[in-house]
């Protein structure tokens, strides 16, 4: 029982990690711009995408990560500078709108370059094997290969964030955005390196993904949905907030859905049990963040009570 | 009679005493003016008396009644109304409508969906009167965003003025208004002596010496004197406090 | 408010041209005409019931497709147990989204901004997949509906042009209850609190009470909806309150233009003509739609309305 | 006067607006797909349009008949489907309608379609109610009852003496059926039995589950994108050693991009792209040359409807006498690329089902490949529930 327990603490916490990566770019985007971003859950999907086209290309799929992240910086460059620069000083509902319509134009894109079928990468050679964990359970190398990239990149953004100029600025931005551009910082530029680098990061997090889970025109929106969930609960604006959001989520869905049923099995009978699981396991990630929000309702860390 | 008894009240941000167990009484009818530097807790200590910041303890008995943990909403009801230091008003209202939202705070309940309001004339006689006698009637129509700052300080008094409170609690109504508007206000305030007890906390120290009946010295969230304005002008602790310590030496 | 003379022209138009279509459709031989123009009522209702939330409220609810689920289960669950009068469907529909509202409204409200959008968003998800779990009624592959609801006992809806000449009323029944909600006093304290809550309780308003009432009566709006939805498809499924819904229903209302009634109306109608005429011109219709919102957007401030009003 | 008279006409003319448009004249025929065109699934439903049309090319004439296909986008949502459907027999006024996927897509449209008297011919959805206590004149099915496939497996779990087996299916009414179906023919003890969320993108909770019961066997139903993450995280995780049994799971939609991950996996299927019969061996070809990727039995079973129409429009001599057609369709007048095919009373087919198993094709793609009969003639358990007319 312990080994499944370590197993899917494992994978909750390669799950939340995931979500950390698109959630990070998502809630400084909106902390420091108050810019809501529907779009942010495409930009992972066409990263995914992207490493598939570049790993069949050059063969590797270790190439192929590394140009997709420069593939998805000017994706986000782009994006910036036709539509997000003309919207900053919008209402969010205005945001909200020219987003949901950039999510159609970009998922039916996609299906349109890509075409509609379930495309993958395959995992590379040395990274393909599992690892034993204890007895016969055994854990995939590449998964945990995934939780290091995850945690050095928090780790990295929070020493940027921390200890870097631009890091300096950007917690200015999140706090007093107005007072920011009075001080003479180029606001403008600000916005452009962190929305091209937040649409760096999720379509990191989706190259990651494309070993593991199928790249199809629908892994966008799933996603979308938690990442809000996950900076809701860490509160927007706080990066911080947004890594103990998305391993609080990754936990929860993950150990929720296996370990519910066998939770409410102590106080319920059996068949009883597995229904109400069956019926609680998905709406876990959305009572969790009700919970939270009615107790705190700016969020963990709410940088913006 | 006193109208408003403040006992030990306290707040703190952190460390920093911002309230500090501060006693204050106000008597029925008299204009109390409230002075300090600033930075002294003037409008911390109003939103405290108004409901709308929190309290870390002490006692706020307003007619009789213990007025510590209501919220702002039913503090009004029972007749202890404030305006605001920053302006409040809701801009895209028209200035009648303004006025017309606290007169219809007062007369009957809100819940009625189907009246269009507009029509209730009672309501806007009420409001045009207010708005006459502060002397804004003639903007009556127009969008509130659109008045002059002074204007919009005018407008705050009326709104707060047409809750027909008890005890009015005035945060620095004269900040940003022109001379003429500014005269115009004393007039006004002058005039309401009659009728409403008023705590006012002002910086145009003429303004305060005309109207106050009792003054209050208010520092670093403490009351260290309270007076006749003539008593608080000799004051040798006020004017070190205020006027800096050589000041004090020299008289 | 000088708005009045036109608004009132405006949705006399609006609504005769709602009211002649049935001819139209006659006269171009297109009777399919009537059975995309009873969506659109349906949809028509739900926006305006948003709307009347969003606008004049401010509360940005993105889980209104919820309450369209309640009202199309009201119907599937009443006619299953026999009871197949249109009168009590709508009744069973407005107390239960009463109940959901309130229960939910009451929590969401202690929230602002994005997180009472995601909050919105949590409890709709919740009816989701409550009513997925609902294998009595077909899970999440829904249930058909025998047949329609029933007027006085009498079959009258079967024929589509009755259905769509109720769906009419109900929208001109529920616009006018709305305009008439947004002139009265409660009006003026919920658009109030939107302006300025701070100011309404310094005037001795509490902000909680009006919203969490204008959340009821929006949610209550939302389900009469979902009973015209299940009637005009006779089929009804947890995909009615997808998440995807409740984002069409604010892209509908901020489409035509937040804060004024009419404009959710047009919004809902002309995003969903949109669809229906840009399927046919290419099956990769969602680009063409996608960029539509977004040029809307970029040079037009307030949505459609606000596109029309300075152009005529 | 004459002017009212042609007002009332018009007003007269909008309140009886029910009931069959006006039929199609005696020549042409109209057909209408409907299929999932759009969003995650839509490779399902191109596959069931791009085999109906290669066969209508084939054909030419489909019935002898002048035809038209009109191809609509069901976009996976039922009330847009509902009033598709309605757009198809109301507006283009079409004879028979082929289609859908999807099970809850199926709910939504027999009700407009069969009501307004046109033919419905489902490829693919093959819901257990329509087979019995609902079944429908004028409804068929070439594709499958929905639980048989699932049978077929457990048929084959209970041959080879599994004694603990592991059951996996997503959250809906599809999953619940399957499972169901499993144990209709599988009577042993079932290890665990668990519904993943329904979209689900990673199993690593409940494959941790499975390596730590070490069942016999596996036997998933996950369809689409889910089957593809399941069967490349089971590879994963090292689980290749306990046999996976599957229904939809991993077929020719998916295993371009499951590859190697689901080489050796087992599934229950009415047929396979090396069928050996030369019908069979003719459609492949066919298909592979028009769209460059081996058929999965999605686009099979449409181009067996397009087939079974022309064979019972010849036959009923056009779409005139409808009882006519009705009865030739039930005679299932046409040589199905499966090789034997009969309709049951509930109009739904009686076939061979197969255990096929995942190879790779000398080419490098990767199919499904025919291991051995399981079931011959097979028919459904509900039609005994069916009283049809």
């Amino acid at each position: 029982m312990t080994s499944l327990f370590l197993i899917q603490f494992l994978n909750g916490v390669q799950f939340g990690i995931l979500l950390f990566l698109i959630a990070a770019g998502l809630t400084l985007v909106f902390g420091i711009m108050d810019f809501v971003n529907l779009a942010h859950g495409v930009i992972y999907m066409v990263g995914a995408y992207l490493a598939v086209t570049f790993s069949q290309l050059t063969g590797s799929y270790g190439l192929g990560l590394l140009l997709t992240l420069p593939a998805t910086l000017l994706v986000g460059l782009v994006l910036e500078l036709l539509v997000f620069r003309k919207l900053y000083d919008r209402p969010h509902l205005d945001q909200v709108l020219a987003t949901f319509g950039l999510v159609m134009i970009i998922s039916e894109g996609v299906e349109v370059i890509w075409g509609s079928a379930p495309l993958s990468v395959r995992m590379p050679e040395l990274l393909s094997g599992s690892v034993p964990l204890i007895g016969p359970l055994r854990y995939p190398v590449f998964r945990l290969v995934v939780i290091g990239a995850g945690l050095a990149t928090a780790v990295a953004l929070w020493l940027i964030i921390t200890r870097t100029r631009i890091g300096m600025r950007l917690r200015a931005g999140a706090t007093n955005r107005a007072m920011v551009s009075a001080l003479g910082v180029d606001i403008r530029s600000l916005f452009t390196i962190i929305f091209a680098f937040g649409a760096m990061l999720a379509g990191f997090a989706g190259a990651m993904v494309a070993p593991i889970l199928t790249v199809d025109p629908g892994m966008g929106e799933s996603v979308l949905i938690l990442a809000f969930v996950v900076i809701v609960i860490g509160g927007i604006g706080s990066v911080k907030g947004a890594f103990a959001g998305a391993l609080l989520v990754g936990l929860v869905d993950t150990m929720g859905r296996s370990f519910g049923p066998i939770i409410l099995r102590s106080f319920l009978d059996p068949s009883a049990a597995g229904q109400t699981g069956r019926v609680l396991a998905p709406m876990l990630v959305y009572i969790l963040m009700a919970v939270i929000l009615s107790v705190r309702p700016a969020g963990l860390f709410g940088a913006r009570s | 009679m006193s109208l408003l008894e403040v006992r030990n009240l306290r707040k703190s941000y952190g460390a920093l005493k911002v309230t500090d167990d501060l006693d204050l009484t106000v008597d029925e009818g008299e204009l109390h003016a409230i002075i300090g530097p600033n930075g002294a807790g003037k409008t911390t200590l109003i939103s405290q008396l108004a409901g709308q910041a929190g309290s870390d303890g002490g006692s706020v008995r307003f007619a009789g009644t213990e007025m510590m943990g209501m919220p702002m909403h039913r503090r009004v009801r029972a007749g202890m109304s404030r305006s605001f230091q920053i302006t409040s008003i809701l801009p895209g209202f028209s200035v009648l409508e303004n006025v017309a939202a606290a007169v219809q705070a007062r007369s009957g309940s809100s819940f009625r969906f189907f009246a269009p309001v507009s029509k209730e004339q009672a309501l806007n006689d009420a409001a045009l009167a207010v708005l006459a006698r502060v002397g804004i009637a003639d903007r009556a129509f127009f969008r509130a965003g659109s008045l002059s700052h002074g204007e919009k300080r005018q407008l705050e008094l009326a709104i707060a003025l047409a809750t027909r409170p008890r005890l009015l609690l005035l945060d620095e109504p004269l900040a940003g208004t022109s001379g003429q508007e500014a005269d115009r206000l004393v007039e006004v305030m002058r005039g309401l002596k009659r009728d409403v007890t008023l705590v006012l906390i002002e910086h145009d120290m003429d303004a305060v010496f005309a109207l106050a009946d009792r003054i209050s010295v208010l520092v670093y969230g403490r009351i260290i004197a309270t007076g006749r304005p003539e008593q608080i002008r000799d004051d040798a602790r006020v004017r070190t406090a205020y006027l800096g310590e050589e000041a004090g030496e020299g008289s | 408010m000088r708005l009045i003379p036109n608004r009132a022209w405006a949705a006399t138009l609006l609504f005769t041209a709602f009211a002649l279509l049935p001819l139209i459709a006659v006269w171009l031989d297109d009777i399919y005409l009537i059975v995309i123009a009873t969506r659109i009522l349906a949809y028509a209702i739900a926006a305006l019931a948003l709307d009347l939330i969003l606008g004049y409220g401010g509360m940005v609810s993105f889980g209104h497709a919820a309450y369209l689920g309640i009202g199309a289960y009201s119907v599937a669950i009443l006619s299953r147990a026999g009871i197949t009068d249109l009168g009590l469907h709508l009744l069973a529909a407005i107390c239960a989204a009463a109940v959901f509202a309130l229960v939910t409204g009451a929590i969401s409200l202690r929230t602002r901004g994005i997180y009472f959008i995601m909050i919105t968003l949590a409890f709709a998800q919740m009816a989701y997949f409550f009513f997925v779990s609902l294998s009595a009624y077909g899970g999440d592959d829904g249930v058909t509906l025998a047949a329609r609801s029933t007027v006085f006992g009498q079959p009258l809806l079967e024929s589509d042009t009755a259905l769509y000449y109720t769906g009419l009323a109900l929208l001109v029944g529920l616009y006018l209850l709305a305009v008439a909600i947004t002139r009265s006093r409660f009006g003026r304290v919920l658009t109030g609190t939107r302006e300025n809550p701070v100011r309404m309780q310094a005037i001795g308003f509490s902000p909680f009470r009006y919203q969490l009432t204008a959340f009821v009566i929006s949610g209550c709006m939302a389900s009469v909806a979902g009973v015209m939805l299940a009637n005009q498809t006779s089929f009804v499924s947890p995909a009615f309150m997808d998440w995807h819904r409740s984002g069409e229903l604010v892209v509908m209302v901020v489409f035509g233009g937040i804060g004024n009634l009419l404009g959710a109306i047009a919004g809902a109608t002309i995003a969903l003509l949109l669809e229906e005429w840009l399927a046919i011109l290419t099956e990769h219709w969602q680009i063409l739609f996608g960029l539509i919102l977004v040029l809307v957007v970029l040079y037009s401030r307030d949505g459609l309305t606000g596109f029309f009003r300075r152009r005529l | 006067m004459t002017h009212s008279r042609k007002f009332l006409a018009l007003l007269a003319a909008t309140t009886c607006l029910a009931g069959p448009a006006v039929a199609q004249s005696e020549d042409s025929l109209k057909i209408g797909l409907i299929f999932t065109l759009s969003g995650p699934a839509a490779v399902l439903g191109e596959m069931g349009r791009d085999g109906f049309l290669l066969a209508a090319e084939q054909i030419g004439e489909i019935g002898g008949m002048k035809t038209e296909i009109v191809v609509v986008d069901d976009e996976q949502k039922p009330d847009i489907a509902a009033n598709k459907a309605r757009e198809l027999v109301e507006r283009d006024g079409v004879d028979i309608v082929v289609g859908p996927i999807f099970s809850n897509i199926l709910g939504a449209i027999m009700k407009p379609v069969t009501d307004s008297g046109a033919i419905l011919i489902s490829p693919n959805a093959g819901t257990s109610n329509y087979a019995g206590a609902e079944c429908n004149r004028n409804f068929f099915v070439t594709s499958y009852q929905n639980d048989q496939m699932h049978e077929v497996m457990g048929a084959y779990a209970q041959e080879q003496g599994y004694s603990n087996v592991f059951l996996l299916a997503p959250n809906y009414q599809a999953g619940k059926d399957s499972l169901a179906g499993f144990r209709n023919s599988y009577k042993g003890d079932v290890a665990g039995e668990i519904f993943t969320q329904l979209g689900q993108l990673d199993y690593s909770a409940e494959l941790a589950q499975i390596a730590a019961m070490q069942p016999d066997a596996v036997f998933a139903f996950m369809p689409g994108g889910m089957g593809v993450n399941l069967v490349k995280q089971y590879r994963q995780a090292g689980l290749e050693t306990i046999p996976f049994l599957s229904a939809f799971t991993v077929d020719e939609s998916t295993l371009p991009a499951q590859q190697d991950a689901a080489l050796g996996f087992l599934a229950g299927s009415n047929w396979a792209p090396d069928l050996d019969t030369p019908e069979n061996k003719a459609f492949v070809e066919a298909y592979e040359a028009t769209y460059g990727k081996v058929p999965a039995t999605y686009a099979m079973q449409a181009f067996d409807a397009a087939h079974l129409i022309d064979g019972a429009l010849r036959e009923a001599g056009g779409t005139g006498d409808k009882d006519a057609l009705i009865a030739a369709l039930e005679s299932a007048p046409f040589t199905s690329v499966r090789g034997d095919f009969s309709f049951g009373t509930n109009h739904y087919p009686i076939q061979d089902f197969y255990l096929t198993q995942v190879v790779q094709r000398e080419d490098g793609k990767f199919a499904t490949s025919i291991v051995k009969k399981i079931f011959d003639d097979y028919a459904d358990n509900y039609v005994a529930d069916c009283t049809m007319n």
